[in-house]
Protein backbone atom coordinates (compact mmCIF):
# COMPACT_ATOMS: atom_id res chain seq x y z
CA UNK A 1 0.00 0.00 0.00
CA UNK A 2 2.73 2.15 0.61
CA UNK A 3 5.06 1.26 -1.62
CA UNK A 4 1.54 2.30 -4.26
CA UNK A 5 1.61 5.85 -2.86
CA UNK A 6 5.32 6.49 -3.52
CA UNK A 7 4.63 4.95 -7.25
CA UNK A 8 1.71 7.18 -7.21
CA UNK A 9 4.08 10.06 -6.20
CA UNK A 10 6.75 9.06 -8.61
CA UNK A 11 4.24 9.18 -11.27
CA UNK A 12 2.57 12.28 -10.32
CA UNK A 13 6.26 13.98 -10.57
CA UNK A 14 6.77 12.53 -14.12
CA UNK A 15 3.87 13.58 -15.31
CA UNK A 16 4.12 17.11 -14.11
CA UNK A 17 7.16 16.88 -15.78
CA UNK A 18 6.14 15.88 -18.84
CA UNK A 19 3.54 18.10 -19.56
CA UNK A 20 5.54 20.94 -18.53
CA UNK A 21 8.22 20.10 -21.19
CA UNK A 22 5.66 19.39 -23.59
CA UNK A 23 3.76 22.39 -22.99
CA UNK A 24 5.57 25.39 -21.42
CA UNK A 25 8.36 26.98 -24.04
CA UNK A 26 8.15 30.66 -23.13
CA UNK A 27 8.67 32.64 -20.19
CA UNK A 28 7.95 35.96 -20.75
CA UNK A 29 5.24 35.43 -17.93
CA UNK A 30 5.01 34.34 -14.18
CA UNK A 31 1.80 32.40 -14.59
CA UNK A 32 0.66 29.89 -17.11
CA UNK A 33 -0.77 31.27 -20.17
CA UNK A 34 -4.14 30.01 -21.18
CA UNK A 35 -3.39 27.66 -24.03
CA UNK A 36 -0.70 26.78 -21.76
CA UNK A 37 -2.98 25.29 -19.13
CA UNK A 38 -5.06 23.70 -22.03
CA UNK A 39 -2.34 21.95 -23.13
CA UNK A 40 -1.14 20.63 -19.78
CA UNK A 41 -4.54 19.78 -19.01
CA UNK A 42 -4.78 17.23 -22.23
CA UNK A 43 -1.11 16.28 -21.68
CA UNK A 44 -2.52 14.77 -18.26
CA UNK A 45 -5.75 13.48 -19.35
CA UNK A 46 -3.97 11.56 -22.26
CA UNK A 47 -1.57 10.05 -20.29
CA UNK A 48 -4.00 8.51 -17.48
CA UNK A 49 -5.92 7.16 -20.53
CA UNK A 50 -2.48 6.04 -22.03
CA UNK A 51 -1.59 4.90 -18.97
CA UNK A 52 -4.55 2.50 -18.05
CA UNK A 53 -4.50 1.22 -21.27
CA UNK A 54 -0.96 0.19 -21.13
CA UNK A 55 -1.79 -1.15 -17.60
CA UNK A 56 -5.15 -3.56 -19.01
CA UNK A 57 -2.70 -4.84 -22.38
CA UNK A 58 -0.22 -5.70 -19.93
CA UNK A 59 -2.47 -7.45 -17.55
CA UNK A 60 -3.80 -9.33 -20.32
CA UNK A 61 0.21 -11.05 -20.99
CA UNK A 62 1.17 -13.40 -18.80
CA UNK A 63 3.51 -12.16 -16.03
CA UNK A 64 5.05 -15.44 -15.51
CA UNK A 65 6.68 -15.06 -19.27
CA UNK A 66 7.67 -11.84 -18.33
CA UNK A 67 9.45 -12.45 -15.10
CA UNK A 68 10.77 -15.86 -17.10
CA UNK A 69 14.21 -14.94 -15.61
CA UNK A 70 15.72 -16.82 -12.91
CA UNK A 71 14.95 -14.65 -9.94
CA UNK A 72 11.18 -14.78 -11.42
CA UNK A 73 11.22 -18.77 -10.01
CA UNK A 74 12.05 -18.22 -6.63
CA UNK A 75 8.81 -16.55 -6.55
CA UNK A 76 6.14 -19.27 -6.81
CA UNK A 77 7.68 -21.31 -4.11
CA UNK A 78 7.48 -17.89 -1.58
CA UNK A 79 3.92 -17.95 -1.83
CA UNK A 80 3.81 -21.48 -0.85
CA UNK A 81 6.24 -20.96 1.76
CA UNK A 82 4.84 -17.88 3.62
CA UNK A 83 1.49 -18.32 3.08
CA UNK A 84 0.12 -20.57 5.53
CA UNK A 85 2.19 -19.19 7.86
CA UNK A 86 -0.09 -16.44 8.60
CA UNK B 1 3.52 -28.06 -1.33
CA UNK B 2 6.30 -26.49 0.47
CA UNK B 3 3.54 -25.85 2.80
CA UNK B 4 5.10 -27.88 5.71
CA UNK B 5 8.47 -26.19 5.74
CA UNK B 6 8.83 -23.37 8.52
CA UNK B 7 11.36 -21.09 7.54
CA UNK B 8 13.09 -19.13 10.16
CA UNK B 9 12.64 -15.34 10.68
CA UNK B 10 15.71 -14.50 8.71
CA UNK B 11 14.39 -16.65 5.38
CA UNK B 12 11.30 -14.89 5.69
CA UNK B 13 13.19 -11.70 5.96
CA UNK B 14 15.14 -12.46 3.00
CA UNK B 15 11.68 -13.75 1.07
CA UNK B 16 9.76 -10.74 1.67
CA UNK B 17 13.26 -8.76 0.38
CA UNK B 18 12.92 -10.34 -2.53
CA UNK B 19 9.09 -10.51 -3.04
CA UNK B 20 9.32 -6.29 -2.55
CA UNK B 21 12.35 -5.94 -4.73
CA UNK B 22 10.23 -7.57 -7.48
CA UNK B 23 7.43 -5.39 -6.70
CA UNK B 24 9.70 -2.60 -7.44
CA UNK B 25 11.14 -4.13 -10.54
CA UNK B 26 7.23 -4.45 -11.87
CA UNK B 27 6.85 -1.04 -11.20
CA UNK B 28 9.51 -0.03 -12.91
CA UNK B 29 9.07 -1.69 -15.41
CA UNK B 30 5.19 -0.32 -15.90
CA UNK B 31 6.85 3.22 -15.61
CA UNK B 32 9.06 2.44 -18.37
CA UNK B 33 6.91 1.12 -20.73
CA UNK B 34 4.42 3.54 -19.85
CA UNK B 35 6.74 6.55 -20.75
CA UNK B 36 8.27 4.97 -23.98
CA UNK B 37 5.35 3.67 -25.69
CA UNK B 38 3.63 7.47 -25.13
CA UNK B 39 6.97 9.08 -26.84
CA UNK B 40 6.26 6.17 -29.84
CA UNK B 41 2.80 6.50 -30.06
CA UNK B 42 1.38 9.80 -29.14
CA UNK B 43 0.94 13.00 -30.69
CA UNK B 44 2.74 15.59 -28.18
CA UNK B 45 0.95 18.83 -30.01
CA UNK B 46 -2.12 17.50 -27.90
CA UNK B 47 -4.56 18.59 -30.02
CA UNK B 48 -7.04 16.71 -27.93
CA UNK B 49 -7.27 15.02 -24.37
CA UNK B 50 -8.94 11.20 -26.17
CA UNK B 51 -6.54 8.96 -27.58
CA UNK B 52 -7.92 8.06 -31.38
CA UNK B 53 -8.00 4.90 -33.24
CA UNK B 54 -4.37 5.36 -34.77
CA UNK B 55 -2.74 6.18 -31.34
CA UNK B 56 -4.62 3.26 -29.44
CA UNK B 57 -3.58 0.56 -32.14
CA UNK B 58 0.00 1.59 -31.68
CA UNK B 59 -0.68 1.63 -28.19
CA UNK B 60 -1.43 -2.24 -27.95
CA UNK B 61 1.53 -3.17 -30.62
CA UNK B 62 3.83 -0.97 -28.76
CA UNK B 63 3.35 -2.97 -25.01
CA UNK B 64 3.49 -6.27 -27.04
CA UNK B 65 6.46 -5.19 -28.32
CA UNK B 66 7.94 -4.26 -25.46
CA UNK B 67 7.00 -7.15 -23.42
CA UNK B 68 8.54 -9.48 -26.49
CA UNK B 69 11.85 -7.55 -25.83
CA UNK B 70 11.31 -7.90 -22.15
CA UNK B 71 11.52 -11.33 -22.53
CA UNK B 72 14.17 -11.69 -24.91
CA UNK B 73 16.72 -10.17 -22.91
CA UNK B 74 15.95 -11.46 -19.74
CA UNK B 75 16.84 -15.11 -21.55
CA UNK B 76 19.85 -13.82 -22.62
CA UNK B 77 20.64 -12.30 -19.12
CA UNK B 78 18.83 -15.86 -17.56
CA UNK B 79 20.55 -18.50 -19.61
CA UNK B 80 22.81 -20.29 -17.00
CA UNK B 81 23.35 -17.02 -14.95
CA UNK B 82 21.48 -14.85 -12.92
CA UNK B 83 20.35 -11.75 -14.49
CA UNK B 84 23.38 -9.40 -14.75
CA UNK C 1 -6.99 19.15 17.67
CA UNK C 2 -6.25 15.35 17.55
CA UNK C 3 -4.00 15.15 20.68
CA UNK C 4 -5.35 13.37 23.00
CA UNK C 5 -5.76 10.31 20.37
CA UNK C 6 -3.68 7.62 21.26
CA UNK C 7 -2.47 5.57 17.90
CA UNK C 8 -1.42 1.87 17.93
CA UNK C 9 2.11 1.08 16.72
CA UNK C 10 1.01 0.04 13.75
CA UNK C 11 -0.70 3.42 13.08
CA UNK C 12 2.29 5.39 14.09
CA UNK C 13 4.24 3.36 11.66
CA UNK C 14 2.28 3.69 8.99
CA UNK C 15 2.16 7.44 9.38
CA UNK C 16 5.81 7.82 9.35
CA UNK C 17 5.86 6.56 6.38
CA UNK C 18 3.06 8.47 4.98
CA UNK C 19 5.32 11.60 5.83
CA UNK C 20 8.55 9.90 4.66
CA UNK C 21 6.40 9.30 1.13
CA UNK C 22 5.84 12.73 1.21
CA UNK C 23 9.05 14.14 1.84
CA UNK C 24 10.31 12.04 -0.51
CA UNK C 25 8.34 13.33 -3.26
CA UNK C 26 9.08 16.40 -2.50
CA UNK C 27 12.36 16.24 -2.92
CA UNK C 28 12.04 14.41 -5.95
CA UNK C 29 9.48 17.71 -7.14
CA UNK C 30 12.57 19.84 -6.47
CA UNK C 31 14.69 17.80 -8.36
CA UNK C 32 13.12 17.45 -11.55
CA UNK C 33 11.88 21.10 -11.21
CA UNK C 34 15.91 22.14 -10.86
CA UNK C 35 16.58 19.57 -13.64
CA UNK C 36 13.88 21.18 -16.16
CA UNK C 37 13.97 24.73 -15.58
CA UNK C 38 18.24 24.63 -15.88
CA UNK C 39 17.60 23.09 -19.68
CA UNK C 40 14.93 25.31 -20.24
CA UNK C 41 16.61 28.55 -19.14
CA UNK C 42 20.87 28.08 -18.98
CA UNK C 43 23.23 28.39 -21.99
CA UNK C 44 24.57 24.84 -21.55
CA UNK C 45 27.85 26.31 -23.33
CA UNK C 46 28.90 27.75 -20.38
CA UNK C 47 30.99 30.56 -21.43
CA UNK C 48 30.84 32.25 -17.61
CA UNK C 49 29.89 30.68 -14.09
CA UNK C 50 27.49 33.38 -13.00
CA UNK C 51 23.81 33.72 -14.03
CA UNK C 52 23.13 36.40 -16.00
CA UNK C 53 19.39 38.32 -15.77
CA UNK C 54 17.67 37.25 -18.43
CA UNK C 55 18.77 33.48 -16.60
CA UNK C 56 17.68 34.86 -13.67
CA UNK C 57 14.40 36.01 -14.22
CA UNK C 58 13.39 33.22 -16.76
CA UNK C 59 14.11 30.66 -13.82
CA UNK C 60 12.10 32.84 -11.70
CA UNK C 61 9.37 32.49 -14.74
CA UNK C 62 10.13 28.56 -14.60
CA UNK C 63 9.95 27.86 -10.69
CA UNK C 64 6.57 29.99 -10.67
CA UNK C 65 4.70 28.03 -14.05
CA UNK C 66 6.32 24.43 -13.10
CA UNK C 67 4.48 25.07 -9.74
CA UNK C 68 0.98 26.23 -11.53
CA UNK C 69 1.60 22.81 -13.97
CA UNK C 70 2.08 20.93 -10.56
CA UNK C 71 -1.15 22.45 -8.72
CA UNK C 72 -3.61 22.16 -12.08
CA UNK C 73 -2.46 18.32 -12.48
CA UNK C 74 -2.94 17.77 -8.16
CA UNK C 75 -6.37 19.33 -8.70
CA UNK C 76 -7.02 16.87 -12.14
CA UNK C 77 -5.92 13.96 -10.18
CA UNK C 78 -7.10 14.43 -6.80
CA UNK C 79 -10.99 15.48 -7.73
CA UNK C 80 -12.90 12.59 -5.76
CA UNK C 81 -9.85 9.77 -6.11
CA UNK C 82 -6.32 10.09 -4.90
CA UNK C 83 -4.14 10.34 -7.27
CA UNK C 84 -3.53 7.87 -9.68
CA UNK D 1 19.00 13.68 7.94
CA UNK D 2 20.18 10.73 5.94
CA UNK D 3 17.65 11.36 3.66
CA UNK D 4 19.65 14.51 3.03
CA UNK D 5 23.06 12.60 2.38
CA UNK D 6 20.79 10.38 0.42
CA UNK D 7 19.86 13.39 -1.64
CA UNK D 8 22.73 15.07 -1.82
CA UNK D 9 24.84 11.96 -3.18
CA UNK D 10 22.38 11.94 -5.96
CA UNK D 11 22.32 15.52 -6.95
CA UNK D 12 26.13 15.42 -6.81
CA UNK D 13 25.44 12.38 -9.41
CA UNK D 14 23.06 14.03 -11.19
CA UNK D 15 25.55 17.25 -11.61
CA UNK D 16 28.18 15.07 -13.11
CA UNK D 17 26.22 13.50 -15.31
CA UNK D 18 25.20 16.85 -16.68
CA UNK D 19 28.40 18.42 -16.82
CA UNK D 20 30.13 15.84 -18.34
CA UNK D 21 27.71 15.57 -21.34
CA UNK D 22 27.54 18.89 -22.04
CA UNK D 23 31.17 19.77 -21.49
CA UNK D 24 33.00 16.41 -22.54
CA UNK D 25 32.89 15.48 -26.03
CA UNK D 26 35.86 14.17 -27.35
CA UNK D 27 37.54 10.45 -26.50
CA UNK D 28 41.32 11.22 -27.92
CA UNK D 29 42.64 11.78 -24.58
CA UNK D 30 42.91 10.03 -21.28
CA UNK D 31 42.90 13.19 -19.27
CA UNK D 32 40.75 15.94 -19.01
CA UNK D 33 41.67 19.17 -20.98
CA UNK D 34 42.16 22.36 -20.07
CA UNK D 35 39.03 23.80 -21.72
CA UNK D 36 37.02 20.86 -20.82
CA UNK D 37 37.87 21.41 -16.99
CA UNK D 38 36.67 25.20 -17.18
CA UNK D 39 34.10 23.92 -18.62
CA UNK D 40 32.70 21.62 -15.90
CA UNK D 41 33.58 24.11 -13.20
CA UNK D 42 31.33 27.11 -14.64
CA UNK D 43 28.54 24.36 -15.48
CA UNK D 44 28.75 22.94 -11.90
CA UNK D 45 29.00 26.33 -10.44
CA UNK D 46 26.08 27.72 -12.50
CA UNK D 47 24.06 24.61 -11.43
CA UNK D 48 24.60 25.10 -7.76
CA UNK D 49 23.61 28.63 -8.33
CA UNK D 50 20.13 28.25 -10.24
CA UNK D 51 19.92 25.07 -7.45
CA UNK D 52 19.99 27.80 -4.82
CA UNK D 53 17.64 30.30 -6.77
CA UNK D 54 15.20 27.22 -7.44
CA UNK D 55 15.29 26.54 -3.62
CA UNK D 56 14.63 29.96 -2.53
CA UNK D 57 12.05 31.21 -4.83
CA UNK D 58 10.16 27.38 -4.15
CA UNK D 59 10.28 28.66 -0.38
CA UNK D 60 8.58 31.32 -0.86
CA UNK D 61 5.63 29.75 -3.00
CA UNK D 62 3.01 28.00 -0.35
CA UNK D 63 4.12 24.46 0.04
CA UNK D 64 0.43 23.77 1.49
CA UNK D 65 -0.92 24.66 -2.22
CA UNK D 66 1.56 22.81 -4.05
CA UNK D 67 0.61 19.16 -2.21
CA UNK D 68 -3.20 20.25 -2.48
CA UNK D 69 -4.08 16.75 -3.67
CA UNK D 70 -5.36 14.34 -1.49
CA UNK D 71 -2.40 12.65 0.26
CA UNK D 72 -1.50 16.41 1.14
CA UNK D 73 -4.38 16.60 3.35
CA UNK D 74 -3.41 13.75 5.97
CA UNK D 75 -0.03 15.04 6.89
CA UNK D 76 -1.73 18.60 9.21
CA UNK D 77 -3.89 16.11 10.84
CA UNK D 78 -0.54 13.24 10.75
CA UNK D 79 1.89 16.87 13.00
CA UNK D 80 -1.21 17.00 15.51
CA UNK D 81 -1.23 13.58 16.35
CA UNK D 82 2.47 12.36 16.20
CA UNK D 83 3.85 15.39 18.13
CA UNK D 84 2.40 15.11 21.48
CA UNK D 85 3.33 11.27 21.53
CA UNK D 86 6.93 11.79 21.82
CA UNK E 1 23.38 -9.12 -1.91
CA UNK E 2 19.28 -7.83 -1.60
CA UNK E 3 21.16 -3.94 -3.17
CA UNK E 4 22.38 -5.94 -5.62
CA UNK E 5 19.62 -7.81 -6.99
CA UNK E 6 17.68 -4.62 -6.81
CA UNK E 7 20.66 -3.31 -8.90
CA UNK E 8 20.38 -6.22 -11.47
CA UNK E 9 16.71 -5.40 -11.65
CA UNK E 10 16.77 -1.93 -12.48
CA UNK E 11 19.93 -2.53 -15.16
CA UNK E 12 17.97 -5.19 -17.04
CA UNK E 13 14.78 -2.89 -16.94
CA UNK E 14 17.33 0.19 -18.58
CA UNK E 15 18.77 -2.11 -20.31
CA UNK E 16 15.73 -3.37 -22.04
CA UNK E 17 14.33 0.03 -22.40
CA UNK E 18 17.52 1.54 -24.19
CA UNK E 19 17.32 -1.47 -26.68
CA UNK E 20 13.51 -0.78 -27.29
CA UNK E 21 14.52 2.56 -27.94
CA UNK E 22 17.47 2.15 -30.05
CA UNK E 23 15.65 -1.24 -31.98
CA UNK E 24 11.81 -0.59 -32.58
CA UNK E 25 10.55 1.77 -34.19
CA UNK E 26 7.10 0.93 -36.11
CA UNK E 27 4.17 -0.32 -35.18
CA UNK E 28 2.28 -2.44 -37.89
CA UNK E 29 3.04 -5.24 -36.34
CA UNK E 30 2.02 -7.07 -33.04
CA UNK E 31 4.86 -9.12 -32.92
CA UNK E 32 9.18 -7.98 -32.88
CA UNK E 33 10.54 -8.21 -36.68
CA UNK E 34 13.31 -10.46 -37.06
CA UNK E 35 15.35 -7.77 -37.96
CA UNK E 36 14.02 -5.99 -34.68
CA UNK E 37 15.36 -8.92 -32.30
CA UNK E 38 18.44 -9.47 -34.10
CA UNK E 39 18.90 -5.71 -33.52
CA UNK E 40 18.04 -6.08 -29.65
CA UNK E 41 19.95 -9.04 -29.30
CA UNK E 42 23.19 -7.25 -30.29
CA UNK E 43 21.98 -4.39 -28.36
CA UNK E 44 21.51 -5.84 -25.14
CA UNK E 45 25.10 -8.07 -25.98
CA UNK E 46 26.84 -4.87 -26.81
CA UNK E 47 25.85 -3.31 -23.34
CA UNK E 48 27.21 -6.13 -21.82
CA UNK E 49 30.40 -6.27 -22.53
CA UNK E 50 30.24 -2.81 -22.27
CA UNK E 51 29.63 -2.86 -18.77
CA UNK E 52 31.90 -5.25 -18.07
CA UNK E 53 34.66 -3.16 -19.34
CA UNK E 54 33.60 -0.11 -17.62
CA UNK E 55 33.41 -2.11 -14.52
CA UNK E 56 37.00 -3.52 -15.05
CA UNK E 57 38.43 0.32 -16.06
CA UNK E 58 36.86 1.33 -13.04
CA UNK E 59 37.69 -0.80 -10.48
CA UNK E 60 41.39 -0.43 -11.27
CA UNK E 61 40.83 3.52 -10.31
CA UNK E 62 41.03 4.20 -6.80
CA UNK E 63 37.89 4.77 -5.13
CA UNK E 64 39.64 6.72 -2.12
CA UNK E 65 40.18 9.46 -5.12
CA UNK E 66 36.68 9.17 -6.17
CA UNK E 67 34.88 9.46 -3.20
CA UNK E 68 37.25 11.98 -1.89
CA UNK E 69 34.10 14.52 -0.41
CA UNK E 70 33.74 15.13 2.70
CA UNK E 71 31.30 11.55 2.64
CA UNK E 72 33.93 9.79 1.72
CA UNK E 73 36.34 10.59 4.76
CA UNK E 74 33.40 8.78 7.20
CA UNK E 75 34.07 5.59 5.77
CA UNK E 76 37.42 3.95 6.49
CA UNK E 77 36.95 5.39 10.16
CA UNK E 78 33.32 3.49 9.80
CA UNK E 79 35.47 0.42 9.07
CA UNK E 80 37.93 0.62 11.84
CA UNK E 81 34.69 0.76 14.44
CA UNK E 82 32.43 -1.42 13.32
CA UNK E 83 34.57 -4.47 12.17
CA UNK E 84 35.92 -5.80 15.07
CA UNK E 85 32.54 -5.52 16.92
CA UNK E 86 31.50 -8.62 14.63
CA UNK F 1 42.99 2.80 15.50
CA UNK F 2 39.67 3.35 16.84
CA UNK F 3 38.99 -0.07 17.23
CA UNK F 4 38.46 0.17 21.11
CA UNK F 5 35.48 2.75 21.06
CA UNK F 6 32.15 0.78 21.48
CA UNK F 7 29.14 2.49 19.80
CA UNK F 8 26.15 2.78 20.47
CA UNK F 9 23.32 0.72 18.44
CA UNK F 10 21.66 4.05 17.71
CA UNK F 11 25.88 4.55 16.05
CA UNK F 12 25.76 2.02 14.98
CA UNK F 13 22.64 2.23 12.58
CA UNK F 14 23.83 5.36 11.38
CA UNK F 15 26.90 4.41 10.48
CA UNK F 16 25.65 1.21 8.61
CA UNK F 17 22.56 3.47 7.31
CA UNK F 18 25.68 6.23 5.95
CA UNK F 19 27.72 2.84 4.62
CA UNK F 20 24.43 1.83 2.44
CA UNK F 21 23.89 5.49 1.16
CA UNK F 22 27.52 5.32 0.20
CA UNK F 23 26.88 2.27 -1.62
CA UNK F 24 23.72 3.58 -3.30
CA UNK F 25 25.98 6.62 -4.28
CA UNK F 26 28.28 4.22 -5.79
CA UNK F 27 26.31 1.95 -8.01
CA UNK F 28 24.30 5.22 -9.35
CA UNK F 29 27.96 7.02 -10.33
CA UNK F 30 28.75 3.09 -12.16
CA UNK F 31 25.07 2.85 -13.71
CA UNK F 32 25.60 6.49 -14.80
CA UNK F 33 28.98 6.52 -16.09
CA UNK F 34 27.73 3.61 -18.07
CA UNK F 35 25.09 4.50 -19.92
CA UNK F 36 26.75 8.21 -20.78
CA UNK F 37 29.67 6.41 -22.01
CA UNK F 38 27.94 4.06 -24.30
CA UNK F 39 25.89 6.72 -25.76
CA UNK F 40 29.22 9.00 -26.35
CA UNK F 41 31.19 6.04 -27.34
CA UNK F 42 29.15 2.96 -28.94
CA UNK F 43 27.44 3.27 -32.66
CA UNK F 44 23.47 2.54 -31.95
CA UNK F 45 22.48 0.65 -34.90
CA UNK F 46 23.88 -2.28 -33.61
CA UNK F 47 25.76 -3.90 -37.01
CA UNK F 48 27.51 -6.34 -35.12
CA UNK F 49 27.56 -7.60 -31.34
CA UNK F 50 31.55 -6.98 -30.67
CA UNK F 51 32.88 -3.77 -29.00
CA UNK F 52 35.28 -2.69 -32.20
CA UNK F 53 38.45 -1.34 -31.30
CA UNK F 54 37.57 2.61 -31.66
CA UNK F 55 34.80 1.88 -28.98
CA UNK F 56 36.88 -0.18 -26.48
CA UNK F 57 39.61 2.46 -26.19
CA UNK F 58 36.83 5.55 -26.39
CA UNK F 59 35.06 3.82 -23.50
CA UNK F 60 38.87 3.84 -21.54
CA UNK F 61 39.08 7.09 -22.26
CA UNK F 62 35.45 7.84 -21.50
CA UNK F 63 35.70 6.39 -18.09
CA UNK F 64 39.35 8.15 -17.48
CA UNK F 65 37.65 11.64 -18.17
CA UNK F 66 34.22 10.63 -16.01
CA UNK F 67 36.01 9.92 -13.18
CA UNK F 68 38.11 13.33 -13.40
CA UNK F 69 34.82 14.97 -13.70
CA UNK F 70 33.43 13.39 -10.29
CA UNK F 71 36.47 14.10 -8.45
CA UNK F 72 36.92 17.45 -10.06
CA UNK F 73 33.21 18.77 -8.98
CA UNK F 74 33.10 16.68 -5.71
CA UNK F 75 36.35 18.74 -4.65
CA UNK F 76 34.05 21.78 -5.82
CA UNK F 77 31.14 20.37 -3.17
CA UNK F 78 33.85 19.41 -0.60
CA UNK F 79 35.62 22.85 -0.04
CA UNK F 80 34.69 23.48 3.43
CA UNK F 81 31.41 22.39 3.19
CA UNK F 82 29.37 19.12 2.30
CA UNK F 83 28.58 18.12 -0.76
CA UNK F 84 25.60 20.43 -1.57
Amino acid sequence: DQLQIRDSLRMYNSLVERCFNDCVDTFKHKSLQKQEETCVRRCAEKFLKHSMRVGMRLRSLSWAEVTGIKIGQVRPSCVDIVEPAR
Amino acid sequence: MAANISPSAFDKEQIFGMAEKEMEYRVELFNKMTQTCFNKCVDNRYKESELNMGENSCIDRCVSKYWHVTNLIGQLLGSGKPPM
